[in-house]
């Protein structure tokens, strides 16, 4: 039972490290980006091209990568999301289901189809922990994505998170502050952008690199935000987490094989009793 | 210090001003006059690099501002509190108050005094400070937008319609705010419904219908203007 | 009867063009489904373009049809015309279960709990084996049967699919120009203001999901019959993004916008396929979605709306040069 | 055959100088990652014959459809191969859901049909022009479960199988040969996993619950590392045994010593082992037109798809009706010169591949590699 | 004229710890128009959400023509004849002047969904007829021309009248307006409550309107309601209010 608990916790933090670019997205203009785990996976090919072709250590691939990723988050902006700036929230996304379809097309015929496995962020013998035994690497990554969570919520709280916000509710509003929304738009690309090929590299090595690898990540993380509270940071991670353990206990005690339909319906039912997600606040326009 | 030369703005098939004039001095206070539909928003929107379809000059200071982009316009000390309010819904009325200084955010400016000045201004907003904004009741959503405004120590303030939706006591408060921080030096470009007020506390005053301008002068004078009177006095 | 000259001629066309061009029978199987995407599309319109609720489990309910019409037709034997009205009172129970959630849920929120509802269907079909037939799916289902005429050929689907199609738009068409359309449009404007002129959102909401989900049910019904078979795999996520990039493309709130959509992600990988670069139809399915809702902010059907204005324009210029 | 008013008795897509074949599967999308390596191993194997001169002088020409793993684009372009292209054959289709998509319209029109990339029994039983080669996970299955109780004399088994096609008949088998044997009670759990998971802790931990000897894993490339890993980490003792989906080095470079110990079936002579001249050849080849892949064990199905087909083409000489090639590859008869070893048609035998051995990982950190431990086997 | 058409009794409402209505009670007679003024933020806005059933009161009751409401859907509250306007305009964005004013006769369309879909001669019938009424209503505002118009593309004033008309055209008896003369000069103003006197009379109405426009209130009002902070502060002609010592220092100024 504990093993499959703290195994649920460790599994739904990469959910929630997934989901945490989404959610930063989302909260500058309502956006869901859909291409955020192609993003991933693309950056995370791009790390191990680094390590294995050009022959650089992990600990240098690692951050030259995140570097690689803040280009691709302005490339992204500048052919896709700055173009459409002025249209719908359903085009931007229709948009960045393309993308999908482009960054998967393009890993495959640049980087290959073969699966690969990608190194651990550390490798250390696992520890038992009252009967749980578990891999320092994966509590390094739990640990990481609580830093990476509570850096975003105290971000937001500065004047530029504010503007963030600001920038997300009422575009021209935000001009009118003085907020350059360009630069506010490009810079949570990159960041976001930078969260994903964070994410990549942390989870691929649990789901192997590949033209998947985030596929099934992806599907779980944006349920993970909207479970949470697709406008908070904390969300996500309590989210994640919960997913992760449902699933597992729901596999172990109920079915699994009914075990993804099990998980879909509580989350359809939570998300009925509290319909701004468990962290979500409410918020409804007076008239 | 704002020069407007043959402005015009289009909408697609909408010519919303169509040739407009107007010079503000630095230090009055001018108001802008017209019934609905005149383009009196449209005004403001095309000074502050809102509009997409504009021709003519906007000079601020001098300066060209006339292609600019609005952020940039906004920092050389213009501040728009728009049509509608316009406050961030889901901010907290601080958060609001917060963002209005942020043209300032690199300059050393305590921004606890700066609340504490719009609360002044407006007590009902330090009781809600901690409130979503979007909850506030319509005049206390005009009170924020207007502190909100006044939060980036603007050069140029430009009002459109402050005193929609406030109670009568605080619409003379307005005025009297709006006289006080003119003392101060800031230059006030005033829209207003509420011509009678408008005319009071104004130096001087333009007229728009349909988009052009169809008489300026002193306000004083304006004021006892028969046509005006009758069109935008209720008299 | 000159009213509706513009949509008879249009009709006819649509007659005529397999007769004409003599299609081979794969393009025809192509047209086939972009006719099922069609109605699926329409009713999704509904649903999103005109209520304004987004679903992204969609593919559920055209899987919901088709397996219907797969187990009715091969355990039970029975006619079309029974099965159409048996699957049109499946599908809209279903719909209304899944409008449900949908009361309370908006946005990202509906997107998820819907997003669930496609995923677990898409389970329950290759889990449920029993019933479905698991991975190996149903085979053997009967073609539509009229008078002893049966709908086998790919050319008699064809009609047969664009006789649904036509029913489709005339009351899709309907709904929007009266009451129910308008009550739904007002919703996703402003809930307050419906709810105050005597709207009940619950039950308008409800409608719009039910209505959805009865195009999307019989729509796979006809994907049944097409196929004659079905596997469960067709009706996964990918189908339900397929769905709502369609109506994007083709144009939000617009039934033309609808069917403009369907015959345009349907049919791009045929035209994109001769390029023998690796991967590259799909890449460039990729690029044109994105160039799409770029160039056409609204949707494929505004260059028709643009055309005129042109045209218009034209006209403008010539009274003018006359005056002068 | 179709239309033979005229002497030669050449079928569709026959001419003096060129064949032309058809192949459906996904190459774009998710499951690319199957279908571009088997299409680039059967290219690879049609370029050399090609460079080689061709099949009696006609040079095999393969027009590749894309169905991105859905039966009805499978199905349309099926239709389309045969009635647009007019190829001769289908040849290496891949995906259980396209494959049996079209079963009805290819078995309709009679195109030969060789090798179907799915290991469901169903094209076993189709007959007439299905010719498929790789093994089918019900005899798979029960082979595993026989070597398991005959060989490592276990008493209590689990299986953790992936919920699809390939894991469900993979059951199916276990469960006919235990019956079979007498022994249905060595079953003690059944473990189904979702193709997506990532975290196997339930799943390991069900199957420890019932202490057993051996463990079968079915399941794609990526799911049976993930699982072993989880069982390393958990400390779970068992005699692992899965599938030759994994017989590659991908297993054991994903899990590492985790995949140590484990048995896996096999039927394409290891690739790995320097010694086998069959698969030396597939290797050089594939590298020599495909510089910048690994070639693995899709691209190995790929290749014998070809290998398979081209030796039917050889067997039927000029005689390229459908019938005539049809005719021609029932005369294969423990055919033993392509990388797959042991095949065997008549007129209502149609299994494929019927004989494998069993392999044992090694993980060595310079060169990880699997050692025979069986020769073939079969069932009987 | 004297038969009661609204009662507020006792109505409370919190916010969090903010009692925006506090036990309030006052009628409205039938045929009146009563106005309802007070300093920002004192719970106006609030309490025609009460009536809307927006907001469920805390304590308290709303009678109706002597009936109670409390129980009711916000979209059953226009069936008792009560209709209203919205603060910040709440017009359908995307459907032009003439939808919004047919889905303002949504009610009184009377055809199922089934006959709509196959358009029977009585549904074309119906809908002209509504059409038809949409023009004479917005054609006695003044607005007909703009039939056609998106809302968003016309100016604030217009579309205050936009709504008028959409509230107007369900043929209801007691009109809620909430700040209808913002936005507009004082001449236009003064046209404005000319016009609704004359709406009132023309179409049997009762009138509770929100406005801090005193030269409305005071041409307009039969009586006027004050609040501050939730509570009632004084009640009584346009003329009484005016001279109030608390009305002025708390709301006149
Ligand atoms: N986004 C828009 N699209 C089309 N037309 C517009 C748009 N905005 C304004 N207009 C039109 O431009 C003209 C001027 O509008 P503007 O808002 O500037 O008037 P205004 O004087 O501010 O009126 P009000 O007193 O009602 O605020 C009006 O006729 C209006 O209908
Ligand atoms: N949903 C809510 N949550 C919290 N506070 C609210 C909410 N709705 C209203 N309030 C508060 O209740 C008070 C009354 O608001 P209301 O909108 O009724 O005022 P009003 O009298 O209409 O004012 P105005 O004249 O400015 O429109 C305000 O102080 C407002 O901030
Ligand atoms: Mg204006
Ligand atoms: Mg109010």
């Amino acid at each position: 039972m504990s093993q499959v608990i703290v195994s649920g916790i460790i599994t739904g933090s990469l959910y929630a490290l997934a989901a945490l670019g989404l959610v930063l997205i989302f909260k500058t203009s309502d956006v869901v980006n859909f291409a955020q785990g192609e993003m991933a996976m693309f950056c995370t090919f791009i790390a191990y091209t680094f390590m294995t072709f050009v022959g650089l250590p992990y600990y240098i691939a690692f951050p030259l990568t995140i570097i690689c990723a803040g280009i691709l988050g302005v490339i992204v902006y500048r052919l896709i999301i700055k173009p459409l700036s002025k249209s719908n929230v359903l085009s931007i996304m229709i948009a960045t289901l393309g993308l999908i379809m482009i960054l998967n097309g393009l890993a495959g015929n640049i980087f290959g189809f073969e699966t690969k496995s990608f190194p651990k962020l550390i490798n250390a013998k696992n520890i038992n922990i009252l009967g749980v035994s578990l891999e320092p690497n994966s509590l390094l990554i739990v640990l990481i994505t609580f830093a990476i969570m509570l850096s975003l919520f105290f971000y937001f709280k500065t004047m530029e998170g504010i503007a963030i916000r600001a920038v997300a509710q009422d575009v021209d509003a935000a001009k009118l502050m003085g907020i350059s929304v360009k630069r506010v738009t490009v810079t949570t690309w990159i960041i976001s952008s930078m969260l994903a090929a964070t994410a990549g590299m942390l989870i691929a090595p649990t789901t192997f690199l590949d033209i998947n690898m985030m596929s099934e990540v992806h599907l779980k993380s944006f349920c993970a935000a909207v479970l949470g509270g697709f406008n908070t940071f904390v969300g996500p991670a309590v989210g994640g987490v919960l997913i992760g353990i449902l699933e597992n206990l729901v596999g172990k005690y109920i079915s699994l094989a009914w075990k993804t339909v099990f998980a879909f319906i509580l989350i359809i039912v939570m998300l009925v009793v509290r319909p701004n997600g468990l962290c979500g606040k409410s918020y409804r326009r007076k008239v | 210090m704002l020069i407007i030369k043959n402005l015009k703005v289009n909408y697609g098939y909408v010519n919303a001003l169509k040739g407009v004039d107007i010079d503000i001095k630095g230090g009055q206070i001018v108001s802008i006059l017209g019934s609905n539909g005149a383009g009196k928003t449209s005004l403001l929107k095309a000074v502050s690099g809102l509009v997409e379809d504009k021709s003519g000059t906007i000079l601020f200071d001098g300066q060209d501002i006339t292609n600019m982009s609005t952020e940039k316009i906004v920092s050389l000390g213009i501040s728009h509190c728009p049509e509608g309010r316009r406050i961030f819904p889901q901010l907290t009325v601080e958060e609001n108050l917060k963002i209005g200084a942020y043209v300032l955010r690199n300059k050393k400016v305590n921004l606890q005094e700066e609340f504490e000045r719009v609360y002044a201004f407006f007590p009902k907003l330090k009781e809600r400070r901690r409130q979503v904004a979007g909850t506030l009741s319509g005049g206390e959503q005009q009170m924020l937008a207007i502190g909100r405004a006044l939060m980036s120590k603007p050069k140029l303030l430009m009002l459109d319609e402050p005193s929609l939706g406030l109670a009568p006591i605080i619409v003379n408060e307005i005025f009297k705010i709006i006289k006080q921080i003119n003392s101060e030096g800031v230059t006030v470009l005033l829209i207003e419904q509420n011509a009678n007020g408008a005319l009071k506390i104004s130096d001087y005053s333009y007229v728009l219908e349909l988009g052009q301008v169809v008489s300026e002068g002193d306000s004083k004078k304006l004021l006892n203007d028969e046509g005006i009177r009758k069109s935008y006095l209720g008299a | 009867m000159k009213k509706y000259m513009k949509q008879v001629i249009i009709l006819a066309i649509f007659i005529l063009l397999p007769l004409v061009f003599n299609f081979n029978r794969s393009f025809m199987t192509l047209l086939n489904m972009a006719g099922i995407y069609v109605v699926i599309a329409i009713g999704f319109n509904i649903l999103l373009g005109y209520a304004g609720q987004i679903s992204l489990g969609h593919a559920a309910f055209v899987g919901i049809g088709a397996y219907t019409t797969a187990i009715l037709s091969t355990k039970c034997n029975l006619s079309f015309i029974l099965i159409i009205p048996i699957v049109i009172l499946i599908s809209g129970i279903l719909g209304f279960i899944l409008g449900l959630p949908a009361l309370r849920l908006q946005g990202n929120y509906l997107a998820i709990a819907t997003l669930g509802f496609g995923v677990a269907f898409s389970h329950i079909f290759m889990e449920w084996e029993s019933v479905t037939g698991g991975f190996s799916g149903i085979k053997g289902i009967n073609p539509p049967n009229l008078f002893g005429y049966q709908f086998k050929t790919r050319l008699s689907m064809y009609y047969f699919i664009l006789f649904f199609i036509v029913v489709s738009i005339i009351f899709a068409k309907n709904l929007i120009k009266t009451k129910t359309g308008r009550a739904l449009m007002a919703i996703r404007d402003s809930e307050y203001a419906a709810m105050s002129l005597g709207i009940d959102v619950a039950k308008y909401k409800t409608i719009a999901f039910l209505i959805s989900a009865i195009y999307a049910g019989v729509a796979g019904s006809l994907y049944a019959f097409l196929f004659r078979q079905v596997y469960p795999n067709t009706f996964d996520v990918g189908m339900s993004l397929n769905i709502l990039a369609m109506i994007v493309i083709g144009g939000i709130a617009s039934i033309e916008g609808s069917v403009v959509g369907a015959l345009f992600i349907t049919l791009i990988p045929e035209f994109l396929k001769n390029i023998k670069v690796q991967n590259a139809s799909f890449i460039l399915t990729g690029l044109l979605l994105i160039l799409c809702v770029m160039y056409f902010p609204y949707g494929l059907v505004d260059i028709y709306r643009r055309f005129k204005v042109w045209l218009k324009k034209k006209a403008a210029v010539k009274d003018e040069g006359v005056k002068v | 055959g179709c239309g033979k008013e005229t002497k030669t008795t050449l079928a569709q897509g026959v001419d003096e100088k060129t064949i032309k074949v058809g192949t459906i599967g996904p190459t774009s999308g998710p499951i690319a990652i199957v279908g571009v390596p088997m299409l680039h191993g059967m290219q690879a194997y049609f370029n050399m014959v090609n460079d080689l001169g061709g099949v009696n002088g006609r040079k095999i020409e393969l027009i590749a459809k894309d169905d991105q793993f859905k039966p009805d684009l499978a199905l349309q372009k099926a239709e389309e191969l045969v009635e647009k292209d007019k190829v001769f054959a289908i040849v290496g289709q891949l995906g259980t859901p396209g494959c049996l998509g079209t079963l009805d319209y290819f078995k309709e029109k009679g195109i030969p049909a060789v090798y179907q990339g799915t290991g469901v029994s169903a094209f076993a039983k189709a007959k007439g022009n299905y010719f498929p080669v790789q093994p089918n996970y019900t005899f798979e299955g029960g082979l595993l479960v026989k070597y398991a109780v005959d060989n490592l004399k276990a008493n209590s088994i689990a299986i953790i199988y992936g919920n699809d096609d390939a894991g469900k008949e993979e059951l199916e088998g276990v469960k006919a040969q235990l019956k079979k044997m007498g022994k249905e009670d060595v079953l003690k759990a059944e473990v189904p996993f979702n193709t997506q998971d990532l975290d196997f802790s339930a799943h390991v931990q069900k199957a420890a619950e019932v202490k057993p000897d051996v463990t079968i894993v079915v399941g794609y490339q990526k799911a049976v590392p993930g699982i072993l890993l989880e069982a390393k980490k958990q400390g779970f003792k068992t005699q692992f045994m899965t599938s030759y989906i994994n017989a590659d080095l991908t297993m054991l470079t994903l899990a590492k010593d985790a995949a140590d110990g484990v048995i896996v079936t096999a039927w394409v002579p290891d690739i790995t082992d320097p010694n086998n001249q069959a698969a030396k050849k597939f290797i050089e080849t594939y590298k020599k037109y495909f510089p910048n892949e690994t070639p693995n064990a899709f691209a190995a199905a790929g290749w014998v798809a070809a290998e398979v087909f081209v030796e039917g083409l050889k067997r039927a000489g000029n005689d390229l009706s459908w019938e005539g090639y049809i005719k021609a590859m029932e005369t294969f008869k423990d055919w033993n010169d392509g990388i797959a070893k042991g095949i065997t048609y008549t007129k209502d035998r149609r299994n494929g591949v019927e004989k494998m051995y069993f392999m044992k990982a090694v993980w060595d950190e310079k060169m990880p590699r699997f050692e025979k431990i069986s020769d073939f086997v079969g069932l009987e | 004229m004297n038969k009661q058409a609204l009662n507020f009794k006792d109505i409370t409402i919190a916010f969090g710890g903010l009692k925006a209505i506090d036990s309030l009670s006052f009628d409205v007679k039938e045929g009146e128009i009563v106005g309802i003024i007070g300093p920002n933020g004192a719970g106006k806005t609030t309490l025609f959400n009460i009536i809307s059933r927006f907001y469920k009161q805390d304590t308290g009751k709303i009678e109706v023509f002597g009936e109670d409401v409390s129980s009711l859907k916000p979209h059953d509250v226009i069936n008792k004849g009560i209709v209203r306007t919205f603060q910040n305009v709440e017009l359908f964005k995307h459907m032009t002047v003439l939808d919004n004013l047919l889905i303002g006769q949504h009610r009184n369309l009377n055809y199922n969904i089934f006959s709509s879909l196959i358009m029977t001669r009585r549904v074309k019938r119906i809908e002209e007829d509504a059409k038809k009424r949409a023009f004479e209503i917005l054609n006695i505002l003044g607005i007909g021309n703009y039939a056609y118009y998106y809302p968003i593309n016309l100016p604030y004033g217009i579309q205050k009248k936009v709504e008028l008309a959409r509230a107007l055209i369900s043929n209801p008896k007691i009109l809620i307006l909430d700040e209808p003369a913002a936005g507009m000069n004082d001449t236009e103003t003064i046209d404005l409550s000319n016009k609704l006197k004359e709406l009132k009379d023309k179409f049997n109405l009762t009138i509770i309107v929100i406005e801090h426009h005193m030269p409305f209130v005071m041409n307009i009002c039969d009586r006027v309601v004050v609040l501050n902070f939730g509570k009632k502060i004084a009640e009584g002609t346009p003329n009484e209010i005016k001279t109030n010592p608390q009305v002025i220092e708390a709301y006149l100024g």
